[in-house]
């Protein structure tokens, strides 16, 4: 019986959490937010080191013979940074071509594991986060999963993002040729979908808990009426409040996880659950984070706008907690 | 009850009406025509007794009696009309009711129909970087020249609105380092076109950014002279809490949130969203919120022009004003769903929902303007309900 | 204009609590809530010596000529005191006979308006507070609005009741002759609905300001680690959210009121939304006065569970916040 | 990640499961022949390792080391046979691990193994009315008689629970009144069957009174001998500490929530509510909850069989249950409906919905027991965030 993150595990997040921390410091992610691209190849480049893009692929197929729960840590510290890139789409597209028998898509595994090759999810909408660097996408539509790569048939239109971290373009792939991965009602496609939603719980995890960590930070620093405004009740118990909205719900991203690896009946309904609850959770912590800041929470060179931003991309992202909530119900036969 | 005015406020609106029709017919001037024209038609407002009623008309207001009614029936039939009002902002809402209250002869004869003429912009020096709600930690400092004509100020000033445009300010220094913490402290005027004055916008979580928003202000031996100085050396807390109760009776327009609710409404219809019950079941638990904000403001008007206290609900509007946005922030979000990925600032984007998220982010500014979230808390379990202050804070506001 | 209390209405006010301070005072409460009976004659008898019976009625029919709004203000006092007695049925039946042409129900008038004759509600449902002391049950049903004379016909079964103040029977009237009043579609039948909504928001709001004013009270005078406990920012800022749920609410209730009375064309979506609204702050506050106090809020003796058990059975009837709100967004064409 | 126990562990499952197969047979025993079996039973659980495992075999425990995995294969195992585990209540809880702590021999003597064995009951003597979340406010007063040998009790306790079955007490009573709060306490034991005191049940909100719940204790000179103090005189409030720790890790059952999610699904079902999309998204919404509780059960499981410091979560499983507990109560209100009109006691009444107006007003009672939602909030603040302590209660706690 083990429920809580083993010695390795604890590595794979500090590496990760290490390395971001000196390739993405506030500066750049302020740079890139004003800029004009919608990746960034420096950060992409040190992450990709760390052996991420690979990690939960198996040892026979370029990869780190790990699962989803520690593709799950990885997406976590990505969003405790407001990590650029499509990591979600990397890994998601990874799992899913090593899943796949189809040979043409296989070729592109090793590029995928070593994040040469870049692969962003194009999933039910034609929105798609980092398309423009993206060398692949991984396309979930009417006639099931299938790989698309980039080039001439793909068009792509890109927008000012609200999400300054991972902006997003409409992208058409009418004629584009398709290597297909999964038919619509294969239980891959669904396995696919719900690791995407798993990583996008954790992403939402990984923020809702930098955006607490940073308010609690403040609080101690920050003095009115010659205290430090975490001594006040009023702060304190908004402060705890957060708290407990966040550190429970990160054992119900790990059972989520969990399950889909250990392949449990109740994994698709554990990834609703997860992407439904975490989204909720990071919406209120950063609004809370927002307040509990004042005026310099407010301010864009603060950055916790940032997070903020991400939590609405994430929100909406392959349904609202609202649409999943009446996908539980539906799955628990209510 | 009655929410009618009554006949006199009837026979009152006609007047205001006719004399609108007559006065305000901007027609097509633009640019210095018009604002020539909204000058002039503003000294005409003032002549009628409907514009600058609480200015005595030595200083260019029309000085007529405190009439919340009239007051009221002037606004909506210039709204009606589209008229402009009073020029507003930070001078007429608190420059110019500080200075009749503790302002010299000199002031008011220098600044106040400046102010209502729209001459003088006035930003607000109070805040400072670390401040917060802590209005009193005041750092900025002031020193006397040697020959004791001129206040010598440096320091820093934050969250001026709209400190692009400001052309004086109103500051709080510090002139008296070792009085305690609220009688050290001095309220001046000063001219902010200056060498020693350097401004910078504050970029907001929106994007937001220039003239109208908030700015930074760097004083570095800026100069104000000593006869520029309101109320007594060393009571400047006192002069400022006459001017903040000003600012807090202006906040919140129950109008504005009805509004808002409205295009909340026709957002979901245009998402296709408003079959929906979970969205049906939130929009009537905020309209019932907001109804009730509307209709308090009606209690808060009613007890205002009868000359009666309206009890705590007055301490409430604000932050229910704040807990409402952030309720209709909320839905908004999950109705605009993945339109939300682009920024309003879009060039060419869709302009439907996202503009929503303005009010999504928004909403967050609110709880942070006018005075933090949770000192209203205080101020209403404090004086609202009569509990006792807060140990840390005793004695302090 | 004129959108508050006037001195007329709050002497109206004073003179039903001060009349409930002297003859309802909290051991009379905890006395009749573990007796047997579903209504108390002495309590009853000083309100009726008030006027209240026909507070609303036109002065031409043994009433004060006053309208909903002081019925209301009487209902928000009733509320606050957790009195006894079926005064909300006894106020609508009055002014269902009132407005009908039932000569055979109009007799019933004057014994309405001095209370000698007790009226108990019986609308959609066979569970009707305080039926055995009634002589009258103003019911509706398919039929429409009628009033029933008690007697043999009418078989009651008393319950155990939740809320103790208020004792419900089961009230079957199969075989009783109907003075039928309105017909289902007159207006009449919508009006006096929503005037039963609007006084059942009025006994909520009463109900909830009193539940704010004991915990603000006992906040003041408790002390704990030296303090009053309402020093502290953690259950300042409680009281305080606490009072922000009911003052605001209190205009919303006036209008409803004032829309009824003005008979205004949204006045059924006012008493509606007044119903819904009013029954949530009293659910909240009743729940926060409790947590407010601690283990003595708790206990049964010290008579807050009263108030609770009230806001229970106030919010069940004539139809739940969330049915109402289903409700108003019908009538406002969403 | 892995939720089985493991091979060594389901192998003890199995031996734990031989053992209840063959000692476990009340067959249709009843009263006190029912009451000789089980205690007979238990013997036999503490002979094999099973019962009373941090109890010294010399006062009746089995001795084992600490061992969570096999500790929860007990629990289980013994749930699934419907067999008695240990006693439970005060008495174990906190009445032994305190004496095993700070108890001297002839204490543990004389009092650990006729707890364990179910012969002494104890209720808890902290609270007085007034002292709520101020525990250490202590005002029962102990004096020493004349000649030494015994303490002598006055004033008054209040919430104990099981209070009118219980047999024994400890407490908390002053005894140096000029010492500071916390120095002037000493922790007594004594006997509940003596002329000084008398005991009152508390009724509580739902109606709910007898044995089973909260008692007042009126002590009018109670006497105990001066060796029944536990600890030094004066340091009554550090051994109480002890104590309190062992209560708040025993509160709380993953379980427990669990079940009563799925009895508010039946709910639900049986209202004919569950197609109502609203009822659905409540229930799907506090559902995400309650995993979350169970889950980080889980975790909290795990780290204690690894012997690992699990963090923060630990001080938030009590307030996350108080209030999903009270989320669940809002929604069970909904449900029943006009059926919550009548009350759970009632004679003949329907059975099914309006048992849950038990839970509804329980679920008030959550916040009360165990220390009070604020405080709770407090001990998140500052011993899981590291916040800085409130000014008023600092040094206090």
């Amino acid at each position: 019986m083990r429920f809580h993150l083993s010695e390795e595990q604890l590595a794979i997040q500090d590496a990760m959490r290490g390395t971001l921390g000196q390739v993405w410091p506030m500066e750049r992610l302020h740079a890139f937010a004003d800029g004009d691209a919608d990746f960034d190849a420096d950060s992409w480049a040190a992450l990709m080191a760390l052996g991420v893009g690979g990690i939960a692929l198996p040892e026979g197929e370029d990869g780190a013979g790990l699962g989803l729960l520690e593709a799950a840590l990885v997406c976590e510290v990505a969003g405790a940074a407001c990590a650029p890139g499509p990591l979600i789409g990397q890994l998601v597209a990874a799992m899913a071509v090593a899943a796949s028998e189809n040979g043409e898509a296989k070729a592109f595994l090793p590029g995928l594991a070593s994040g040469e090759c870049m692969a962003a999810l194009a999933f039910g909408s034609d929105l798609v986060a980092c398309a423009r660097g993206a060398h692949l996408f991984l396309v979930d539509d009417a006639q099931g999963l299938a790989l698309v790569e980039a080039g001439a048939d793909v068009s792509i239109t890109p927008h000012r993002a609200t999400d300054r971290s991972r902006p997003v373009s409409t992208v058409s792939f009418s004629r584009a040729p398709r290597m297909a991965l999964f038919a619509p009602d294969d239980p891959h496609t669904q396995r696919i979908r719900d690791a995407a939603l798993i990583l996008i719980a954790a992403d939402s995890l990984g923020g809702a808990q930098h955006c607490t960590d940073v308010s609690v930070s403040y609080a101690k620093e920050r003095e009115q009426f010659g205290q430090p405004i975490g001594r006040f009740q009023g702060l304190k118990h908004q402060l705890a409040h957060m708290a407990l909205d966040v550190e429970p719900a990160r054992a119900l991203l790990w059972y989520a996880a969990y399950a889909w690896d250990a392949q449990l009946p109740d994994a698709t309904r554990a990834a609703v659950m997860a992407k439904a609850h975490l989204c909720e959770v990071y919406t209120r912590t950063t609004r809370a984070a927002i307040a509990a800041h004042g005026g310099i929470g407010y301010t864009w060179e603060f950055g916790l706008n940032y997070w903020f931003r991400r939590s609405i991309a994430n929100r909406a992202w392959l349904g609202s907690p609202a649409q999943l909530r009446a996908r539980a119900a539906e799955l628990a036969g209510w | 009850m009655d929410l009618s005015y009554g006949a006199a406020a009837e026979d009152f609106r006609a007047e205001v009406r006719s004399f609108l029709k007559e006065a305000w017919q901007p027609g097509e001037r633009r640019g210095r025509e018009l604002g020539d024209y909204v000058r002039a038609f503003r000294r005409k407002g003032v002549d009628q007794g409907y514009l600058y009623r609480s200015v005595p008309k030595a200083y260019g207001g029309s000085q007529r009696p405190v009439d919340v009614i009239r007051a009221q029936v002037i606004r909506e039939e210039f709204a009606r009309a589209r008229a402009p009002m009073e020029v507003g902002g930070n001078g007429v809402n608190m420059t110019v009711p500080t200075l009749l209250e503790k302002g010299t002869e000199e002031q008011k004869a220098l600044f106040i129909r400046k102010t209502i003429e729209g001459d003088y912009i006035w930003g607000q020096g109070y805040s400072e970087p670390g401040s917060g709600s802590d209005l009193a930690s005041v750092r900025t400092k002031a020193e006397l020249s040697a020959d004791g004509s001129k206040w010598i100020i440096n320091g820093q000033k934050i969250w001026t609105s709209m400190g692009g445009k400001a052309t004086h300010m109103f500051m709080l220094a510090r002139t008296e380092p070792d009085a305690p913490k609220h009688e050290g402290i001095t309220y001046l005027l000063l001219d902010l076109d200056q060498p020693g004055i350097t401004r910078r916008p504050i970029r907001q979580m929106t994007g937001q950014t220039g003239d109208n928003t908030f700015f930074e202000f760097f004083f570095d031996n800026a100069e104000t002279p000593v006869s520029w100085q309101v109320g007594e050396r060393g009571q400047g807390w006192q002069v400022s809490r006459t001017t903040l109760k000003h600012e807090r009776a202006s906040i919140g327009s129950a109008d504005g949130l009805g509004r808002q609710f409205s295009k909340l409404v026709e957002l979901a219809k245009d998402m296709g969203r408003i079959g929906d019950p979970l969205v049906r079941d939130r929009l009537a638990e905020i309209e019932g919120r907001v109804l009730s904000h509307r209709y308090s403001s009606f209690r808060l008007f009613s007890c205002a022009a009868a000359g009666e206290d309206a009890g705590p609900i007055q301490l409430m509007m604000k932050l229910l004003l704040t807990e409402i946005g952030h309720e209709m922030a909320l839905l908004a979000q999950d109705l605009i769903g993945e339109a939300g990925w682009m920024d309003p600032d879009a060039a060419g984007g869709p302009r439907g929902p996202i503009k929503w998220l303005d009010q999504i982010m928004g909403s967050l500014g609110n709880s942070i303007a006018g005075g933090a979230s949770n000192i209203q808390r205080n101020i209403i379990g404090e004086r609202g309900l009569g509990l006792p202050r807060d140990l840390a804070m005793g004695g302090e506001r």
